[in-house]
């Protein structure tokens, strides 16, 4: 009787297995990058119905963060403004641009803003970018009240002219700003402040530590505000589940 | 939403209303009613939509079943280009005044109750009322009881009366005015049946009401009002007279079979709970038996106030007189008692000492009748009282003014005569199910009901009006003691309902209020109630805003009424006592539903029965005697059950004869008295006078084809999902004559079973101390005596704690209070701020479901239905235990000690160290947190959890709608509840648990979280204004702290009797709980497994009188166990 | 079928005994790349053969102590690095190791026994699904009573002519000249 | 029987009193042995096995399949389990099929170790048994959770949320434990059976058989040069088995053991759970060697000598239980801990009283019989002793999980547990899934260890002189079992 098996199937095992090991390794590899926070949600850029510019209105025209998210340091959510807050300014400036198309429908007013009778003022819906899933309750004011600025977890808003989602926010993220706050706190004077830079911060200002060395680094300033302030975050669950 | 509308043939567009079952599928389906759309539009503009995607609209808010669909659907795929669903923030065009996103408002507002009004503060989200919470401005000590905190769920109901009929039939809002219009003339004889309430607006309008209807007639009624007690005050104060009972100056309280601490309170109950307080009610004062009142009671079925009782006469409740009599007699009346029992030696002695301890607290004490007894009883009670002088001190005889007002009995007559055009029901009350004859008198009138239900009287009227919910209308209320309090809404009515100020006014202007206008013009109930405050209180903007601010009007009261003339009864005539030949039926009032006004509601339904623990139906109550006598137990069942094993007969902890969980049935009796019948379930209720049967009232108000017992289909308009296929009409039984009891009652078996639901099904605490318990008075035990002091020290030590030392962990204890110091030091494990904890007194616990049905409404927790109670899956996080115990094995005469059992917040606890995924894990601040989206649903922690108080959803009891007849079981094939009306009542700051999750009591975590954030933005405030940078300000943890005992959770709010303290022990002696958890009487619930729980109870004092038969063996339920 | 490879030569023995003498013979005859088969492991054929011993339980030993470290690791990172939670008061330090044992030793287990497995395979170079001796018709009757001794021609000592009269002077019986397709 | 053997051997001085019962009878050659053992599964099955593969396969695939697909698509509320009884019927069948497996890896492996020569004949066999009751066990802890899509989070795998398993409970070492102890099993198993495979490799015809048997015994060719390294690779996995089984079932047992439960927590659970778990293991071999040791007439490699090695077993291990049960009892009464006192009360004269009553007649007496050598021999008696015991052992779990729960520490929760009709039926389904499972193993694989049954011959030893041709004796053998079949006695 010959070989029922042909030579060639000798290697045929070994074979198998490398590819296998390869084949496993890359869609662990996949996994683990597409499947995260990270790479759901960074990036995520979605059209609005009135394109707002934060980097003209922070930016240039230097407005406050709360001016529009006015319950930020009042509620656990910032608050999106409300159509009137808009129409504060854009009942006089920019008149009858077509951008502001929604906004003139929400106030129920025409291109040269005479109201139209019987209008039913349908509100603007804007579409959310940051979302945190419903069983976490991030508390805005409990955080922008303690010296952590928007930017920690919103990124660089006052550059965007499109608002896209920065950070991942995923639970990970959170936990890293817990465990060591230091790297993100700031005076509370300068939480709204985007342009602050802590190396730039205390070159202006003179800040010494309880040795009474000038502080220097984010790190040291981070320190020395988590002592003041007694800043101890919390990493067990009910800390931000309920 | 399409295959929801399929399982749904009559959708809510095209078939508007379906008698009392109809429920939404969706949100978005509710939208397409068009009249709920602007009613949407209008009240949560789309600002309430805040947040929520399309599709998302159909979830209810905070549900986080989609979450998990979404997280695990990604994990399948894993592709760079998935992307949640998009979602929409769409805020108010014009911010509305006080709203800040994410931020409850509250308003004061009170609720309307018979025995006096209720001032609450109302938590609303969003403009959606979503809690109710005592006003503690008007009351520091007082509490809600469950009807108050469940009442905002029959807002939400989503069989809620939408529509107006005509004869049962659905008409429009014009069709009626028009109608309205036709009876308003000048000369029609209208009779006005209103609630027994007290609203000076509705008194000024009937007045008003009078001068334009000359033969205007206006009525009264309730089914449980007590018009002998009425009567019998009016002969002596004068008509529509009142009496205040003031406790807090009441040394000694005689019951005469009155609830009133639950179910028929007859004034503020907080002064007589001031005076259980033994270290006084801020646990501030050496404990001091003196200081405490002393409470007897004589009744036939056990209340909670027997139970709270120090002394209780079990007697059968036509009976009650002929102690009242001798007691009087003791006090120096002379009252002749024809017929009824002889008293025994005991109960003449019961009375006699009674006598001398009411005599020598003369002026100190309080004699109460229960107000649904005879009219003899209420003299006797007056009579008593007056020779105490008690009239004056503990108690205050004013003048309700209510007007005088007919009975349902003169209603009737008057209707048989013919004498009425038009009847306009306004009372909370239901006649044609609950008052006997009505239905026939009204068919000789026109009959306009308004009211919240599709009832039977709904289906029954000529023309039927949705009301206005308390939280949707402009009212005002006296509250028990005449205060003048403000009823205002919280929101516009859902269904644009008519409130009832709104009707008076349609009759007196001529037009009905259309609340959907509201806000063009103003709301007339709204000018009505003012004028009426001007005209009491005070006409400037000022007053009125503080008014509405406080929720009620400080220096108001009701006028003091002067005795007009002494009561003059020399024999009471009483029916011959209940023989096992002629047993006593008695009418009880319903812990859960009371009259059965609330049957719709779930919340009620499923809380369980404070004394009988049954869900969702009502029994007959006999005593073990009695039920033996009657036959339908073969032997007199004991408190526990002894089972024969080997043919031995054992005290084995058995199943009794009823069955156990799913298999609990109960035999059915058949019950004939006043010439009528009534088949029941019979249950054995200990404590209970003997040939007295009582059967709480208000079920059986309609049956579908699913009934257990095929009594349907009968009357099933008149119920909705919750309330269909429940109990036994006991109303059936009921005559005019007979309100409260009939006597020559016979009762056979009818060899028939009726499955019960029980959340607790085993009454005894098999010799484990569980609820101690001890007793003011020198106690002798074989010889070594043991006074007070010693007793309040042995608390720590009853039971087994008194030989077995508790179990020691291997490991240095790391709990969070107990660390040692390294630990301590370690700020991220141990919190210098807060560590909460929460003290139960016992002695003030009741056992009424306040606390229950509060946490409910705070955390979103689901109702599961009868079926899966009775199989032991109830959701409620706070378990109210309650325990009889007959010490010297006088099993007829037991006492009844409540135990509310929730989350000990084990500092140790079992349950964190055996979950294997981490999902529940000790906080820095002591709390022993539950994270819903880690859990998987092992249940081990359950398993290891020795006080069983977590709970598991095995269904998805928030997206099923558990009420449809085994929809639970059909699985996807089941109808879903998602989005139904009740889902607006959610509160957004807590969870809904999914299907397979794991939950339990978190101490409200919720309001502790948000008092923290309260703190920080104080100290940002502070830090920024101080001038300086913000850099050098120095935050000490003290400062960090909540304000002291600022941090209130949803059951201590609720708790009627305070009994319920919490806070922060690192706030020291200054905390309450602090001081309580010191106070000797504080103890671990066993304490032998170490589990160092930081919630902990207060023993239980009573306060017997020495000279009482019997005294010896009371307060000792727990002291001898060893 | 005209080029063939010669494997080598494949004796059959008639029973245990036979085929163990014929092993020390042919050892003592200084040949090395040879193998006994049979359907059965025979107890001291190694030494007959002059085998040396298996290094598999080195390995084994190697994979266990990897796997006690992996789940030490695992645990104490995980449990007291990089997330400590309190649990029933339980310390999160060194002492809490006595919980990881469990873990640690099923870990132990777990490795060992795939170093077991691979290694295993890896010494005796299968699978390998073809081979030249599955030429021989007869060699098919080793898996059920057959004893064979197989001397291949790789053996630095074979020679066509000596190697078969030795297996012949051994007492092997049907003598045959294993070849193979040379392809 | 062993006079008949000594008889029946003629070449061999008759000394009855020296004499050591021989292991496999009738002196049978290789040949007949690899006939006899391949034939199995090279012939065509008898008709009973028809007649039990096809109800299996249907209940199986209703029971496991239907009852979890219900189960999975609506809530664990179709389960009896409820807040006060949180594990019922689900964990006990856990337990109960996990301990079953217990006694293929204990065979094998230290039988192996304490060179028990009579494991041979039965070991694949039990092997088997176990792989396939991890199998039937390892549905329950997964689908017992309430959100099974979940499960992953009990794998500790790195994850956005930086969050972790809790490595101090017993449920998370429960998982390691198991998956490693099926991985081991696994190997240990199929390792086993290579030589075995290339036998019928061999035998095979080419086709699809040759093929798949080709592949799976990996091209084994009998070398002693392989044979060497496999006896070693053999040794090591029983010695690492060894600790492993005992370890798996002491593991089992901390779910309840490190409990606060009373009932539970007890310090005597590890010893007396392996114990038992052997135990009802054991018990399970015998209830199905011995029909298949007569359906495929394996009288002489299955002797009477293999199963009165197991009665005795049975009746030590047996007795080891009923001392645990006696110890419980004693220190719960002797502990004055009136919690754990009641718990044991209840378990005895409570609402679950028969339960008790069954566990105790079925494990602790009905072994007893096995002190008598009659009982021992007479298959029927011992049989009926094995059926009992596993009634038994499942009744064991019973009353350790479902007397215990609803009758725990405040009689405020106390309430009756009854089982649904689900969970009934997933019981029964894992019973089909498990026969389904054995019989297609003894279809398609050598339910006898062919090579080790070989070596414990006689004239395997290299020193054994051989008188006689072992062909001519091969052919006689063959003849003679032709003709002995029909006067099979059992």
């Amino acid at each position: 009787m010959a070989n029922f098996f042909p030579r060639w199937t000798n290697l045929l095992p070994l074979k198998i297995a490398v590819c296998l090991i390869f084949v496993v390794a890359g869609l662990t590899a996949a996994f683990s990058y597409y499947a995260t926070p990270k790479a759901q949600r960074v990036g995520y850029q979605p059209d609005q119905p009135i394109d707002y510019d934060h980097a003209l209105h922070v930016d240039q025209l230097g407005m406050d963060c709360r001016y529009c998210h006015s319950s930020v340091d009042k509620s656990a959510s910032a608050g999106v403004p409300t159509a009137n807050t808009c129409w504060n300014c854009h009942q006089h400036v920019q008149k009858g641009s077509p951008k502001l198309a929604p906004l003139r429908a929400a106030m129920g007013v025409d291109e040269d803003h005479a109201p139209i009778e019987g209008a039913v003022k349908k509100p603007i819906k804007w579409v959310r970018i940051h979302k945190s899933p419903d069983y976490v309750y991030f508390n805005h004011a409990a955080h922008v009240n303690r010296g952590v600025s928007c930017q920690s977890c919103h990124g660089d808003i006052h550059k965007m002219e499109k608002v896209h989602h920065d950070k991942s926010l995923s639970m990970a993220f959170c936990l890293d700003c817990h465990r060591e706050p230091e790297n993100h706190l700031r005076p509370l004077e300068e939480v709204y402040n985007l342009d602050y830079n802590a190396e730039k911060y205390l070159l202006e200002n003179e800040i010494k530590n309880e040795e009474g060395e000038r502080v220097t680094t984010q790190k040291e300033f981070g320190e020395l505000l988590k002592k003041n302030w007694s800043i101890h975050p919390k990493e067990s669950c009910a800390t931000c589940h309920r | 939403m399409s295959n929801r509308k399929n399982n749904q043939p009559d959708s809510a567009v095209n078939a508007p209303s379906n008698g009392g079952t109809k429920i939404w599928r969706s949100l978005g389906e509710l939208e397409s009613t068009e009249r709920f759309q602007d009613a949407l539009d209008r009240e949560f503009v789309d600002g309430s939509a805040q947040m929520e995607t399309e599709e998302e609209r159909e979830v209810s808010r905070r549900s986080f079943m989609k979450l998990m669909g979404a997280s695990s659907a990604l994990a399948g795929m894993g592709l760079a280009a998935c992307r949640r669903p998009e979602s929409l923030i769409v805020p108010f065009t014009e911010s509305p005044e006080w709203s800040v996103p994410g931020k409850p408002v509250h308003f004061a507002s009170s609720m309307p109750r018979a025995n006096g009004a209720v001032p609450l503060v109302v938590t609303t989200h969003d403009g959606r009322p979503t809690k109710l919470e005592p006003n503690k401005l008007f009351d520091k000590h007082a509490g809600t009881d469950s009807f108050t905190q469940a009442s905002i769920l029959d807002m939400y109901d989503p069989a809620r009366s939408r529509d107006f009929l005509q004869n049962g039939a659905q008409a429009s809002r014009a069709d009626f005015e028009k109608a309205l219009a036709d009876i308003a003339d000048p000369s029609a004889n209208i009779g006005f049946v209103f609630g027994d309430d007290v609203s000076p607006t509705r008194s000024r309008l009937m007045q008003e009401l009078k001068a334009k209807f000359a033969d205007a007639r206006f009525f009264q009624y309730e089914p449980l009002s007590g018009d002998a007690r009425k009567q019998a005050n009016a002969a002596v104060f004068g008509a529509d007279a009142d009496v205040v009972v003031n406790f807090s100056r009441a040394k000694v309280v005689l019951s005469l079979d009155s609830d009133f601490l639950e179910l028929d309170q007859q004034g503020s109950v907080s002064g007589f709970y001031k005076n259980r307080f033994i270290e006084g009610a801020g646990y501030n004062k050496k404990a001091n038996a003196k200081a405490m009142n002393r409470l007897y009671i004589a009744e036939g079925g056990f209340s909670l106030t027997g139970g709270m009782a120090d002394h209780r006469l079990r007697i059968a409740p036509s009976q009650v007189p002929a102690i009242a009599a001798e007691i009087a007699n003791q006090l120096g009346a002379s009252v002749l008692v024809k017929g009824g029992i002889t008293l025994s030696a005991t109960e003449k002695q019961w009375a006699a000492e009674c006598a001398k301890d009411l005599k020598a607290n003369a002026g100190k004490s309080v004699v109460l009748a229960g107000s649904r007894q005879s009219r003899e009883l209420q003299d006797l009670c007056i009579t008593i009282n007056s020779l105490l002088g008690n009239y004056g001190k503990t108690l205050k005889a004013v003048n309700s003014g209510r007007g005088n007002l007919g009975d349902m009995k003169s209603l009737i007559s008057s209707l048989n005569k013919g004498q009425l055009d038009a009847v306009i029901l306004l009372t909370p009350g239901n006649p044609v199910y609950d008052a006997d004859g009505f239905a026939e008198a009204a068919k000789k009138t026109k009959l306009i009901h308004l009211g919240l239900r599709n009832d039977a009287t709904a289906n029954a009227a000529d023309w039927h009006v949705p009301a206005a919910h308390y939280l949707e209308s402009w009212s005002d209320a006296r509250t028990s003691n005449g205060s003048l309090a403000v009823v205002q809404p919280l929101i516009l009515p859902l269904y644009n309902g008519v409130s009832e100020n709104d009707l008076l006014l349609a009759l007196l202007d001529g037009k009905l209020f259309d609340s959907s206008k509201d806000g063009e013009t103003t709301s007339v109930s709204y000018d009505a109630v003012r004028k009426t405050f001007a005209a009491l209180a005070d006409g400037s903007d000022k007053s009125w805003l503080k008014f509405l601010r406080d929720g009620f009007w400080k220096d108001s009261s009701f006028a003091a009424a002067t005795t007009l003339n002494a009561v003059s009864r020399q024999t009471i005539n009483l029916p011959s006592a209940p023989s096992k030949g002629s047993l006593e039926v008695v009418f009880a009032t319903d812990g859960s539903i009371y009259d059965g006004r609330y049957a719709n509601n779930a919340w009620l339904q499923e809380a369980p029965d404070p004394i009988t623990k049954v869900c969702w139906d009502n029994v007959a109550v006999v005593s073990p005697k009695t039920a033996k006598d009657l036959g339908v137990y073969d032997k007199i069942l004991k408190l526990q059950p002894k089972g024969k094993v080997y043919g031995i007969e054992t005290e084995n902890a058995g199943v009794g004869p009823d069955g156990e969980g799913k298999d609990h049935a109960n035999p059915l009796v058949k019950v004939t008295v006043n010439g009528r019948e009534l088949e029941v379930a019979i249950m054995i209720g200990f404590g209970h006078a003997d040939n007295v049967v009582s059967i709480a009232l208000g079920y059986g108000q309609g049956f579908d084809e699913h009934d257990e017992l095929k009594r349907g289909p009968k009357n099933e308009k008149d119920v909705s999902l919750v309330s269909v296929n429940r109990g036994f009409n006991s109303y059936a039984l009921r005559t005019n004559n007979t309100p409260y009891l009939a006597t020559g009652a016979k009762v056979e078996s009818a060899n028939k079973r009726y499955s019960i639901a029980m959340t607790q099904e085993h009454h005894a605490m098999y010799g484990r101390a569980l609820a101690r318990e001890i007793s003011t008075m020198e106690h002798d035990h074989h010889g070594h005596k043991a006074d007070f002091a010693a007793q309040i020290e042995g608390v720590k030590t009853q039971g087994m704690d008194s030989h077995a030392p508790e179990n020691i962990s291997l490991y240095k204890q790391k709990g969070s209070e107990t660390w040692h110091e390294k630990a301590q030091a370690d700020k991220h494990l141990y919190d210098q701020r807060q560590q909460w904890a929460m003290t139960i007194d016992l002695n003030n616990c009741i056992g009424c479901n306040a606390c229950l049905v509060a946490c409910q409404a705070e955390n979103n927790i689901p109702v599961v239905g009868k079926e899966q109670v009775a199989m032991g899956r109830e959701m409620h996080w706070i378990r109210m235990d309650r325990y009889f115990s007959a010490t010297d094995g006088d099993e007829d005469n037991p006492e009844m000690i409540p135990q509310p059992v929730a989350c000990m917040q084990c500092e140790s606890a079992p349950c964190e160290t055996v979950c294997p995924v981490n999902a529940t894990v000790h906080s820095e601040d002591g709390l022993n947190t539950m994270a819903y989206n880690r859990c998987i649903g092992t249940r081990y922690c359950a398993n290891n959890c020795p006080y069983k108080a977590r709970r598991f959803n095995f269904f998805d009891y928030n997206k099923r709608n558990p009420l449809i007849e085994k929809n639970l079981y059909k699985g996807p094939g089941g109808k879903k509840a998602v989005g139904e009306a009740p889902h607006l009542q959610r509160n957004p700051n807590v969870t809904v648990r999914m299907r397979g999750v794991m939950e339990k009591c978190t101490y409200c975590v919720q309001r502790i979280q948000s008092a923290k954030a309260k703190v920080k933005a104080r100290l940002k405030k502070k830090a920024t204004i101080a001038g300086g940078s913000s850099v050098d300000v120095k935050m000490a943890d003290s400062e960090l702290r909540p304000k002291l005992d600022s941090v209130r959770v949803a059951c201590q709010d609720a708790c009627p009797s305070s009994a319920i303290t919490f806070g922060n022990l690192q706030d020291g002696d200054k905390a309450k709980v602090v001081r309580s958890r010191n106070s000797a009487r504080n103890y671990e619930l066993l304490h032998y497994i170490g589990t160092l729980p930081r919630t902990t109870y207060l023993a239980r004092v009573k306060n017997p009188n020495p000279s009482m038969p019997g005294a010896k063996g009371i307060g000792r339920a727990t002291i001898e166990m060893y | 079928m005209n080029t063939k490879r010669v494997y080598g030569y494949l004796a059959e023995f008639k029973s245990a005994s036979a085929l163990y003498k014929a092993a020390e013979k042919v050892r003592d005859a200084g040949h090395k790349k040879w193998d006994c088969y049979s359907p059965y492991p025979i107890h001291g054929l190694d030494k007959a053969m002059g085998m040396k011993k298996s290094i598999l339980p080195y390995l084994v030993f190697c994979g266990g102590t990897l796997g006690i470290i992996t789940a030490f690791a695992l645990a104490y990172t995980t449990q007291v690095v990089i997330y400590p939670t309190v649990v029933q008061a339980k310390p999160s330090n060194i002492f809490t190791t006595a919980a990881f044992f469990p873990i640690m030793f099923e870990l132990t287990i777990l490795f060992s026994g795939f170093t077991t497995l691979f290694g295993l395979l890896a010494l005796m170079g299968l699978p390998r699904l073809n081979h030249p001796l599955f030429e021989s018709r007869q060699f098919a009757r080793t898996t059920d009573d057959g004893f064979f001794i197989a001397i291949e021609a790789r053996d630095p000592q074979f020679s066509s002519e000596e190697t078969k009269t030795l297996l012949e002077d051994v007492g092997g019986s049907n003598i045959e000249l294993v070849e193979e397709p040379a392809s | 029987m062993s006079d008949t053997t000594i008889e029946k051997d003629p070449n061999k001085p008759v000394i009855p009193v020296m004499e050591r019962e021989k292991l496999i009878l009738n002196n049978r050659s290789y040949n007949w042995i690899t006939e006899r053992v391949c034939g199995i599964l090279e012939n065509k099955q008898p008709a009973i096995w028809w007649m039990l593969f096809i109800p299996s396969v249907i209940i199986a695939i209703v029971g496991v399949g239907g009852g979890l697909f219900y189960l999975v698509s609506t809530g664990v509320g179709v389960w009896g389990n409820s807040n006060r009884t949180m594990w019922g019927w689900p964990i006990v069948n856990f337990v109960f099929w996990i301990g079953i497996g217990h006694a293929g890896t204990l065979i094998s492996a230290i039988l192996f170790l304490t060179r028990q020569n009579w494991r041979t004949s039965i070991n694949r066999a039990a092997e088997a048994m176990t792989i396939f009751a991890v199998v039937c066990a390892g549905i329950y802890p997964m689908f017992h959770v309430g959100r099974l899509w979940m499960v992953w989070f009990l794998a500790p795998i790195p994850n956005a949320n930086a969050i972790w398993q809790n490595f101090k409970s017993p449920l998370l070492w429960d998982v390691f434990a198991v998956s490693t102890y099926f991985t081991i099993s696994l190997i240990f198993w199929y390792l086993g059976m290579v030589p075995d495979l290339a036998t019928i490799r061999d035998r095979a015809k080419p086709g699809i058989r040759k093929l798949l048997y080709g592949i799976f015994s990996l091209g084994w060719r009998g070398g002693n040069r392989q044979w060497s390294h496999y006896e070693v690779a053999y040794l090591l996995l029983a010695a690492l088995s060894t600790p492993l089984v005992l370890s798996v079932h002491s593991v089992v047992s901390f779910d309840f053991a490190t409990s606060v439960v009373p009932g539970w927590h007890t310090t005597i659970f590890p010893p007396y759970f392996v114990a038992g778990a052997v135990f009802g293991g054991f018990a399970m071999v015998l209830t199905i060697m011995i029909p298949a040791r007569y359906i495929y007439g394996l009288h002489d490699l299955i002797t009477m000598k293999h199963i009165e090695n197991m009665a005795k077993i049975i009746l030590l291990t047996g007795t080891i239980v009923g001392y645990a049960y006696l110890m419980e009892l004693f220190v719960a009464f002797y502990s004055g801990a009136k919690y754990e006192g009641a718990a044991f009360f209840y378990r005895i004269a409570g609402p679950y009283w028969w339960a008790y009553l069954a566990m105790m007649s079925c494990n602790v007496l009905s072994p007893q019989l096995f002190w008598f050598r009659y009982c021992r021999e007479n298959l029927w008696i011992v049989m009926g002793v094995c059926m009992a015991v596993n009634a038994g052992m499942w009744f064991e779990r019973f009353v350790i999980i479902v007397t215990t729960l609803p009758r725990m520490w405040l009689p405020g929760d106390w309430k009756y547990y009854n089982p649904s009709w689900v969970d009934i039926m997933t019981y029964v389904g894992t019973i089909g899934l498990f026969l389904t499972l054995f019989l297609l193993f003894l279809k398609f694989l050598p339910c006898i260890n062919i090579a080790e049954v070989k070596w414990t011959l006689p004239q395997s030893d290299p020193h054994h002189d051989d008188k006689e041709d072992l062909d001519d004796q091969g052919a006689e053998s063959k003849a003679s079992y032709q003709h002995e079949l029909p006067d099979t006695t059992y």
